[in-house]
């Protein structure tokens, strides 16, 4: 039995595998099918100052190898996930992460100090959703607009604070330098590609908000490059998601330069997914001698 | 426990109509949980998504899935063998709520049919009217009447039964049932809504939505539900599929 | 039968099927499976004023749903292609596209102009491979750089011609803009998104360029909402690929907003791909009592 | 017609070693056009590229391939089943050149092996020299010596035949033949060639390279050949997979 913990930004994780935001609600329904202390952590679903419906449906496509969605941040509130959903998931003996989003610099900074007040044990910054209209994506795609919001909510957040990032640009290496530059404690990696499904009958986009984020196996290659390349360009540790479906493409992201995992899309298809690829790590690492699973990160070779 | 994911083995998987096929699946300790109105979500492999398929029938450990092929997920279910194992997490949604001593009146159409066995089972002497677009589309009438339904036919083309909609036949027998149960396209759902709420038939219908999770955690299969005159984003994994009809913003 | 026939920038194909560069070679060898005068145009292997040798192998490796690639630009030289394989080429009854790259802008404009003197139909100017150290993708990542240079091979150009576009930019309207308000005549997307895999066990990149350039069906809704939003933005035509692999993704490229499209991965899996989608779009067409192909394009309806 | 892509019948596809299975396909326009060296490019549904397998064997209309099970690719091959069809790209690349008269020996490596079966046919008297890492990997033992080879087997780990490697073989057989045909790991080659090149003995190796069109048109297959004293780069699908020795840049 390999050491599977991680430390990310001071805080402890019992394994490197963390559900991924908006995949797992707050945790309850994924509840009923184990303990959730087998996860090292949950980044809950992204939670705005204020109640959001979302989009309307249909909200979901699929594609080859992924799915497109735009729930556009249907969430109760953040003053309700501390309320009613953060007492029950600090019972669950997990690290737990709020996600949050906003229209505007001074929303992030309210929920951040807001939060900072919490039990939350750190803060996921989403500066990189592509599925709402105003806020959202258009923070995370220049260098001078991430800086600027990392460096304002810096200054409200008393929680460890990771930015995460948007692959919908052009030079993710500059994006997680200027996160870093302005006080992120950690970066994750990626939210989802913009994207899009047009049904041939209707010539309707399947998708209500017409364009959608893929996720899913398809956007795999993309993510672990882009967490090599952000890696290779910043000190702080970076949790490695996007597409990650089996313990061999977790272990690929832990080598390309991810210190912690998300995992998301595959627990639609395979619940338990967190529970085989944590074992699948171990596995690996036992049969490889590896005593612990920090020892995997970064540790590729290239050419 | 009140959902797993589990295999279950292929007792059958057979076509019987147009495109349309009847899978049976075993899984001792998930099956028996199922009523009526819930739903399965199977696992076909190389898809991301698990497809949602309404439960037909249940036996013990034995479940009813009565499927069309639509897409190329469908297509594979309908390529699966017999003796093969597949993945279903069920048994999923709040299904119909069923009170005793009630008359209801069961409506399907098209692939709405399925789960409407299952309820029917449930109740007694129930009045079942069932619509297809045409003859070769028609199921479930003989299990219908094993049951012994009162069971209407009618098909849009006229080609069997009697040429029209269910909704004709709802409006004739509207003085012989107490509540609705429906399930089938939404254009179908909403005639049938707007009859029994003219005529205050309580009616529960069981609504379709693209889904992922199929538990309530993603949030994408979104539907408006006026409540207490405010209008709430519910989810048909969770919330439903069943939901009241007046509640429904179709 | 509905007339397939489609018009791109005065040049005329008999179909919107076009063979996708580096992906059909300069069609010598797909042409033992059918006559090349199926295809409604071929876009050649990219070439450069100078031979080339390549990337170092492995230059390929496989993702969910698709392939990474990173040749490198191996080809023989555009003296070469002009010489040895255009004449051919030229007798095959299918509209030819020459596809050029260079490390300069000068090298660029040299191309042009030799190829302007020949009988090549069009060029397209790939500013956006992903799979060169220098030259490539950075020409292609900016407005002003993507303007700068469509500007200048604009002077050196008198064939028609189309620019084809990263899809590794965040805002891919503003680039196609600028494409367009500097002379292009047309254009051409998706080139591969840059991704990476990794063998878990050497630790190396499976490619030894490290890097390479994600294409087939797993890019496809990134490359449908591109070519959405691009059309939305300019008027010159859009040839749309990415991912392209059955006669509905076809069809569904068209109603997104492209005039004509290509398929590359595709054919390495089913070399008749090109044939079957064009008899399936023919079958729609009929189906849905559409005379001409040219009315599909663009016919989305957005929410 | 060269080469083709077309559904082959599977006749034949069982395990005969660890992980290791041989298949037997049928088409009587493809099958007839191979000759030694030359590869298939298998269509495994699902995936983006063709799996490249030598032509292990050919008879009239039937194709032999001998594969190991590796990664997803061959995986899903192994649980194709008799009967089955598969699409084949065949008959692709370069074959072994044979020349009558000349005495050859015929090495080959684990998993490369299999395209030594056909290509010793070709010839009078092959003597064959096969290498193994472990018994439980050994295959077509039988098949040589029914061809009247004369055969020599070698375990890395003496666990059958002969303890090490065919290269210490080679080296005690450099007189008993004129010409070497070889096929396995990469640093058998290189010593191989090695030796051949210290002994005046002309080469022939097949080499792999990951691809993708299997044709020649996409370029992804490069290796490096130098040739009059120049450095090309060559593609492994259409200039190979067999490739003189002395040209190769291992
Ligand atoms: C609660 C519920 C119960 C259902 N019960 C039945 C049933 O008993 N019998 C039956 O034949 N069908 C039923 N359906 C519809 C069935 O889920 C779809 O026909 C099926 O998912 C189509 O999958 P595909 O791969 O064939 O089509 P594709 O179009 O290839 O599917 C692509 C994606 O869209 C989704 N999708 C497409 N159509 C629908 C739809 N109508 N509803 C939900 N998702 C859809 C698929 O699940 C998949 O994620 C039910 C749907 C829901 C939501
Ligand atoms: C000309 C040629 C002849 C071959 N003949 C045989 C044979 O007779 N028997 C046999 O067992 N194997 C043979 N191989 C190797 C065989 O192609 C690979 O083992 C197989 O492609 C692995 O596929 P996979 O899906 O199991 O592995 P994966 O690792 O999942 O494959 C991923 C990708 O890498 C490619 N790949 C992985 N390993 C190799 C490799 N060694 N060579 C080329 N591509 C690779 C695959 O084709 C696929 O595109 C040959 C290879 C070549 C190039
Ligand atoms: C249905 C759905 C909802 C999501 N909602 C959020 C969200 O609220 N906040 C966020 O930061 N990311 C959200 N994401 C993105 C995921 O957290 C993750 O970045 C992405 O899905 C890639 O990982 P995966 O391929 O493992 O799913 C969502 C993804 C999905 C599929
Ligand atoms: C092996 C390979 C080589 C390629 N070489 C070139 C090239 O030389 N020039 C170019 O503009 N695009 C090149 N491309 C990109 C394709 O033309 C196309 O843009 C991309 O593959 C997306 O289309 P697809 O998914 O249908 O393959 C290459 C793609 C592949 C797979
Ligand atoms: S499908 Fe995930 S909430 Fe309904
Ligand atoms: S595989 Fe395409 S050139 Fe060899």
């Amino acid at each position: 039995m390999a050491d599977l913990s991680v430390k990310i930004a001071g805080v402890e994780f019992s394994n490197p595998l963390i559900a991924a935001s908006g995949t797992f609600g707050f945790g309850r329904e994924y509840a009923e099918f184990y303990p959730l202390e087998k996860l090292g952590g949950i980044s809950c679903k992204g939670t705005t100052l204020e109640k959001r419906d979302g989009n309307l449906p249909p909200r979901v496509a699929e594609t080859p190898s992924g799915m497109l969605n735009a729930v556009g941040l249907q969430n109760p509130g953040v003053d309700v996930f501390i309320k009613e959903d953060l007492p029950w998931l600090k019972q669950q003996n997990t690290v737990v992460i709020a996600n949050i989003a906003g229209n505007t610099t001074e929303e992030y900074c309210a929920m951040a100090e807001k939060l900072s007040d919490t039990d939350v044990d750190m803060i996921e910054m989403n500066i990189s959703c592509p599925n709402v209209k105003s806020g959202g994506v258009q923070f995370g795609t220049s260098c001078e607009s991430v800086g600027a919001i990392t460096a304002a909510v810096r200054k409200h957040c008393k929680k460890p604070l990771i930015v995460k990032l948007s692959p919908n640009v052009a030079d993710i290496a500059e994006i997680a330098k200027s996160a870093e530059a302005n006080g992120a404690d950690a970066l994750s990696m990626i939210n989802t590609l913009t994207g899009m499904r047009i049904d041939i009958n209707t010539r309707r986009p399947i998708i209500r908000n017409n364009t959608g984020g893929l996720s899913g196996p398809a956007v795999f290659p993309v993510a672990v490059r882009m967490v090599w390349q952000a890696s290779n360009a910043v000190k702080i540790p970076i949790i490695g998601m996007g597409g990650i479906s089996s313990w061999e493409d977790a272990v690929e992201m832990l080598i390309a330069g991810a210190q912690a995992l998300q995992i998301g899309t595959v627990l639609f298809s395979d619940p338990y997914a967190p529970i085989k690829i944590t074992e699948g790590i171990n596995e690996f690492l036992d049969k490889n001698n590896i005593k612990s699973v920090t020892e995997l990160s970064g540790t590729i070779k290239p050419w | 426990m009140r959902y797993d994911a589990q295999p279950f083995e292929i007792l059958e998987n057979t076509r019987i109509a147009d495109g349309i096929f009847d899978m049976r699946v075993k899984n001792d300790v998930i099956a028996p949980l199922a009523v009526c109105g819930q739903f399965a979500h199977v696992y076909v492999p190389s898809k991301t998504l698990r497809r949602p398929i309404s439960i037909c029938d249940k036996q013990d450990g034995v479940l009813r899935l009565v499927y069309q092929v639509k897409g190329e997920g469908t297509r594979l279910m309908s390529q699966m063998k017999k003796g093969d194992s597949v993945d279903i997490l069920a048994p999923l949604g709040n299904g119909f709520k069923i009170e005793q001593g009630k008359r209801y009146c069961f409506i399907g159409g098209g692939i709405g049919v399925p789960p409407m066995l299952y309820a029917a089972k449930q109740t007694e002497n129930p009045l079942v009217i069932t619509g297809f677009r045409t003859s070769s589309l028609i199921i479930l009438q003989d299990d219908f009447k094993n049951i012994g339904a009162e069971l209407v036919l009618t098909t849009d083309d006229g080609s069997a039964g009697r040429h029209g909609f269910v909704t004709d036949v709802l409006k004739e027998k509207l003085g012989e049932f107490d509540e609705v149960c429906a399930c089938g396209p939404t254009p179908m759902l909403k005639a049938v809504a707007a009859l029994c709420a003219e005529n205050n038939k309580p009616c529960q219908v069981s609504l379709e939505e693209r889904m992922a999770c199929g538990i309530g955690a993603c949030l994408v299969c979104a539907v408006k539900i006026k409540r207490d005159g405010r209008e709430l984003t519910l989810h048909v994994c969770k919330d439903g599929p069943v939901f009241n009809a007046e509640e429904v913003v179709f």
